[in-house]
């Protein structure tokens, strides 16, 4: 399928489906079943089985008709995480059953992985899941999670077997969040507002049937969760001087009385390389249009994470004086993560955790090595042992 | 050379600090401290300034202080600053101390060296040594003040503002009290927490002048180099907590099957911190001396010290909180009181691009003609 | 957006190139020959010009060319900065053919796109794009050139010096043949052991105009471009050969019963370094295809593409040097040929500093107003 | 001891041998006998006991006579790390007899320590030392060992049990280079020049006699030499502007039409950090006027090593066009490394190696996570195992 064929398909689905008459739900439910949503996704399954590239085409044509898009931001970890997951490891019923109201937002997702006692180490992790005839009953903690307050479902792994190392024993499932064994509280973070939860679970049922992938084998299904968390972390197209780059630049273009030498080349070197990560992603999605990522996300998640935090610290120094104030301390609870509708000491605190989530950059680090350069595995004493009998 | 040690005297004034701060402000009160709507914690500050006579140490003991020096004072901002404290001692005791010493008039010291009083330098926190005379306030013939400061650490306590105004002569220094009709001290939310700031606005104020304009011009920037040089000290004490408490965390947290600590990519990380901090301890160490000896190598000493000292209390608490991990980001976890005192440090008393810059005038090392 | 992948043409020159350097050029035989009185393997460049059709991969087929781009042109630069390859492809290949692709006169085309002859751009190789035209030599009414030029990369044995010299109408562009009296050729003693470098004087040397007031300045600054958006992708081989070594030699080196690489602080310095790699890539790719594309943003991607790589490069063969611990630091090692041209490379054609320098202007981040 | 009484000694010593008149080496022999030649060290082996800190009145005080010195630069290793190390654990008779012709420069001294197979884990090492009589035969091939040829002792490392573990069976001697068995070839080095060695020993004989510690106890030995090096490379008190930075301090100053904003930025910073170095070690020798060495030494040397690499590279770009050039390739063997006495691209060059010869930074960072921070060691495979069964 070529530019030319999509962009038929889509003035096709235009022309039955006017926006601006049509109700925004039920203009999202026909893209889907268009296979508008992802165009590399199946037929019915809201793609067309068509190169991933194309959906940049697909996206440009709507947004220039008018058309309502689906809040990508709101349901970030359903399209990024969950949703390859499903397509990958689901069986019919459940990728018919969750796809498509993941896709319209009518039902938000989030994801249950870290624990406090498992965060670089998630294959450590402690959430005991035990079979309870055709279903699972599980007990634990989970951590650092967004959206669960707002969450219809989450993808949850957990211990289904302590007797075994860590690695073979855990299982990948999706989880009600209404089920009321689930506690939700905030977590406060150092920007002072609660983007993030803990999550409880006590006696949580799930049955079988919400089980992704062989019991035992959920380390294997979350490695694609994880690999597409990175890369809708790092790896989004931007333009030139997109994102913290854009905002630190503005500010020196109207604030000349701010300048200093000592700023401007800490500048200039930030936005180049800002433009060198740009260049980054973009040959990386030329190599991508097609395939599952591989361990390159993590790369471009490295370097995003860097340039935040050398960019959003540059702005509180050029500020100066206006850098020692703090627009808001209230505890609030964001559906959204914007970095630009807040001041600069909310980028400077907010990117510090950019090195954190999803992977702390040296677990990245170590990826890269390991996976990419094929440096050798450290010595490691926790591989082998059952669970149960890990060092805590 | 200086010495760069610390005395027995020191480390005896070191010891009395650190067992008050450890008593009454562990991390957990000063964190409900900023909750509260209370910024500063003024019991603290009369324990550390009656008992301790911390807020007059640099002061003679003819004026009611310790008639120690400034040496003393900067292992009091290293112990403040190791516990992110709460009280008023660089806008009291350093920064309007220093003020006031340079003065003519001197009859505010004794309460200030006791403690039973505060004051502060109304300047901007971000001003640099060096920086012109502000002229945001003039005084009228009757020595009645107008106009107004921003961004003023430690104001919103005080009882006495010192501020520099301009009048028919020039320059000068002058005394408001806090109860004075037609002062305004407004709290802004600051990124520090801990230290939190206020904009003053003055309309019509009366006011009592210290310094004309033939001291008052040397006062400001004897206090602004002070406490510029002082501050690295504060910076010194936060990287130490951020150090200290890293490598004690990483020792407890086992990830893998054994401590984090013990992973070199993170051990090497830490060696590089230790040696910077270990370099800051000199250099402030050899500022804090300069400044008591009032050599002429202070500027200097005071240059490098806030470079290289504001530069690292930052990277030691960006690195705290990054190898805390997803604790590092939470509220509870007191990391970031440090990192948001060390990121406003990094401003306070110029930053450290405008320190290394000054260094090109200060040793002929002149930039590019353009 | 560009295209920053490689079509299978260039993987298929690329793999031609490599091909012919592995056999011929393998690092022994280039310190050998560093240490002969011959600077170049003019062996090798034959191959490469007449087999291969490297040298001409730029000009067009009615010049004699095989009609493919820049973008070749660079996977042939990358291969060649692998190699750390002891010929003048940059002088002869890359500055003076697209110098001369933009003058008028085009009849010494042909024999530098076939290799039968080499031209060298007589400019010193520390001339960065956006330079002023060269005063250093004279051409008097008959077209006789008097001066001197230092530091021109290539010269020893070019046959033809293409010489910017300034006669009555202005700037000019001069042909000079190697053999012509009152030309001399002096060799350097460079840092770079693989690129030798030359002193050109001329004492009133016959020469024909290529390009005159009108053109010559363009054609400089043209070349000068062209030269340094292609350098990065010499330094790019420069930079995958140090990290492919390195990690290749990590994997066998044990110390302490494992293998250094297995070691953490190692391997999170590998793959910061891989990444940044990874970059340079993406920047050289990108800046070879503004340039064979004639992009309005060439310039731009110029100076990122020199910026990055020419940084990259000597870092990844310091950390090459550095890695390989005592043995990086011998001369029979051939790690340092790297090191020295990656060093030489930073200077060559606008330092990464002047490169990034020029961002300024081009993307209007302008500095502060003294 | 103060400076006023030791100041009283040196004038009564000049008084009795005038610099003027006295021949070099009998000046020197004498100031040894004198006490003079290092305070600290007991009387009779060249010291009075004294207070370290008072040698430096004491070489001001002689200087000013224009007393001839002992060269120190071409005798380094005798005096920073042989003697230190015989004064600690050599006989009454390894005293008498080495450490005064040891600081006068009659006798030169070399270091016998790295291998090819053993650099940074030297530990490891594989020279042989058989036990043969009243003495020890050495077989072995030792590299980086800088004054070999003009040596007429070294310090020497061999293992004597290889059935141990590799730390617990290394033995420590004085191997005198004159025996027939050694073989001294020059290592070249990227500079161009040879200023280190190979060394092969075959079949060497050495007296138990020269046996420095016990058998087996080598390593606890060599701790002693190295963090003694250590200071003596990182440690030497500097004027401001000492060193590297001064250099090209100096050449900022001639040559304005260099100057860019952005070399000035890393000149500043370089200057900033070069005089944080140069307190750091002033407040370190404030503290050890007294007393060993400890893994603070470590430290300086890697801070000196970082700043020379970066103010050297700096210095290369810094002159551009001349920065293309070097001095000169012709393979030499110097006795004395003089980074002052060459060129910028020499400097650039040799200061490579300061991050590697005595100690890699990497190896100093751990002993610095380790020994300072106490931070746990690594999984160790290596340190309970006979050296014979160890992976190389």
């Amino acid at each position: 399928m070529s530019e030319m064929d999509i962009r038929t398909v889509v003035r096709a689905f235009l022309a039955e489906h006017d926006p601006a008459t049509t109700d925004r739900l039920d203009f999202l439910r026909a893209r889907f079943d268009a296979g508008l949503a992802w165009v590399h996704f199946p037929v019915g399954l809201g793609g067309l089985g068509a190169p991933r590239a194309l959906q940049a085409e697909v996206d440009a044509e709507l947004a220039a008709a008018g058309a309502p898009d689906n809040d990508p931001r709101r349901i970030g970890i359903g399209l990024g995480m969950a949703a390859p997951t499903i397509l990958r490891f689901g069986t019919e019923e459940q990728k018919s059953r969750f796809l498509r109201p993941l896709w319209t937002g009518e039902e938000v997702w989030c994801q249950l992985f870290s624990e406090p006692g498992a965060g670089s180490d998630l294959a450590a992790l402690g959430t005991r899941a035990v079979r309870d005839g055709d279903g699972w009953v599980v007990d634990g903690q989970k951590v650092w999670t967004s959206s669960a307050h707002t969450a219809r479902w989450a993808i949850l792994i957990a211990r289904t077997d302590p007797d075994v190392p860590k690695h073979r024993g855990i299982t990948y499932f999706i989880c009600d969040m209404t089920d009321p064994g689930i506690e939700v509280r905030p977590l406060r973070q150092i920007t002072g507002e609660a983007e993030f939860n803990e999550v409880f679970l006590t006696g949580v049922r799930i049955p079988d049937a919400h089980r992704l992938g062989a019991v035992g084998e959920g380390w294997q299904v979350a490695q694609t969760t994880l690999n597409n968390e990175r890369v809708a972390i790092g790896g989004q197209a931007i333009p030139r001087e997109g994102g913290m780059v854009g905002v630190v630049a503005d500010t020196w273009r109207r604030r000349p009385e701010l300048r200093t030498h000592e700023l401007h080349q800490r500048l200039l070197k930030a936005w180049l390389e800002a433009e060198v990560a740009r260049l980054t992603g973009e040959r990386l999605r030329q190599q991508l249009t097609v395939g599952q990522p591989g361990p390159e996300g993590a790369a471009m998640k490295l370097a995003f994470a860097r340039l935040a935090q050398e960019l959003s610290g540059l702005e509180v120094e050029l500020l100066g004086e206006e850098g020692l104030a703090y627009d808001d301390w209230t505890m609030t609870r964001p559906e959204i993560v914007d970095f630009n509708g807040r001041e600069a000491g909310y980028r400077y605190l907010r990117a510090k955790g950019n090195s954190i989530e999803g992977g702390t950059s040296e677990i990245l680090r170590n990826i890269i090595a390991e996976r990419v350069l094929g440096l050798p595995a450290e010595p490691r004493t926790d591989k082998d042992l059952p669970w149960k009998e890990l060092a805590r | 050379m200086s010495d760069l040690l610390y005395s027995e005297i020191e480390e005896e004034l070191r010891s009395s600090v650190r067992d008050l701060l450890t008593d009454h402000c562990p991390p957990s009160a000063v964190l409900a401290g900023c909750e509260s709507r209370e910024p500063y914690d003024l019991a603290l500050w009369r324990s550390l300034a009656a008992e301790l006579g911390a807020a007059g140490l640099q002061v003679p003991e003819e004026y009611g202080g310790a008639g120690a020096s400034l040496r003393e004072t900067a292992v009091v901002m290293e112990e403040l600053g190791r516990s992110v404290a709460p009280v008023p001692f660089l806008g009291s005791a350093v920064l309007a101390t220093t003020a006031l010493l340079a003065c003519p008039a001197s009859d505010l010291l004794p309460a200030l060296a006791e403690g039973a009083r505060t004051a502060v330098l109304a300047v901007p926190l971000s001003t640099a040594p060096g920086a012109a005379f502000p002229s945001g306030v003039r005084a009228d013939g009757n020595g009645a003040l107008t106009g107004r400061l921003t961004s003023v650490a430690d104001a919103l306590t005080a009882d006495v503002l010192l501020v520099p105004a301009v009048d028919a002569d020039g320059p000068g220094l002058y005394a408001v009290e806090a109860s004075a009709t037609g002062l305004g001290v407004v709290r802004r939310t600051s990124l520090d927490l801990t230290r939190p700031l206020a904009d003053v606005t003055l309309e019509g104020v009366p006011a009592r002048k210290l310094a004309g304009a033939d001291t008052a011009p040397a006062a400001l920037e004897r206090a602004l180099l002070t406490g510029a040089g002082l501050l690295a000290s504060e910076q010194l004490g936060i990287a130490e907590w951020c150090l200290g408490t890293t490598v004690a965390y990483l020792k407890e947290r086992k990830q893998f099957g054994r401590a984090l600590g013990s992973f070199q990519a993170i051990k090497h990380r830490l060696a590089d911190l230790w040696l910077e901090t270990v370099g800051a301890r000199a250099a402030a160490r050899y500022a804090a001396d300069a400044l008591a000896g009032e050599s002429p190598d202070a500027a200097l000493a005071v240059a490098v010290a806030q470079a290289h000292c504001g530069a690292l209390a930052v990277r030691a608490a960006e690195e705290c909180v990054q190898l805390h991990g997803g604790i590092g980001m939470t509220w509870e976890h007191p990391a970031h009181l440090y990192l948001k005192r060390a990121k406003a440090d990094q401003i306070a008393l110029g930053t450290p691009g405008h320190h290394r810059n000054a260094l090109a005038g200060l040793v002929d090392l002149p930039g590019p003609v353009d």
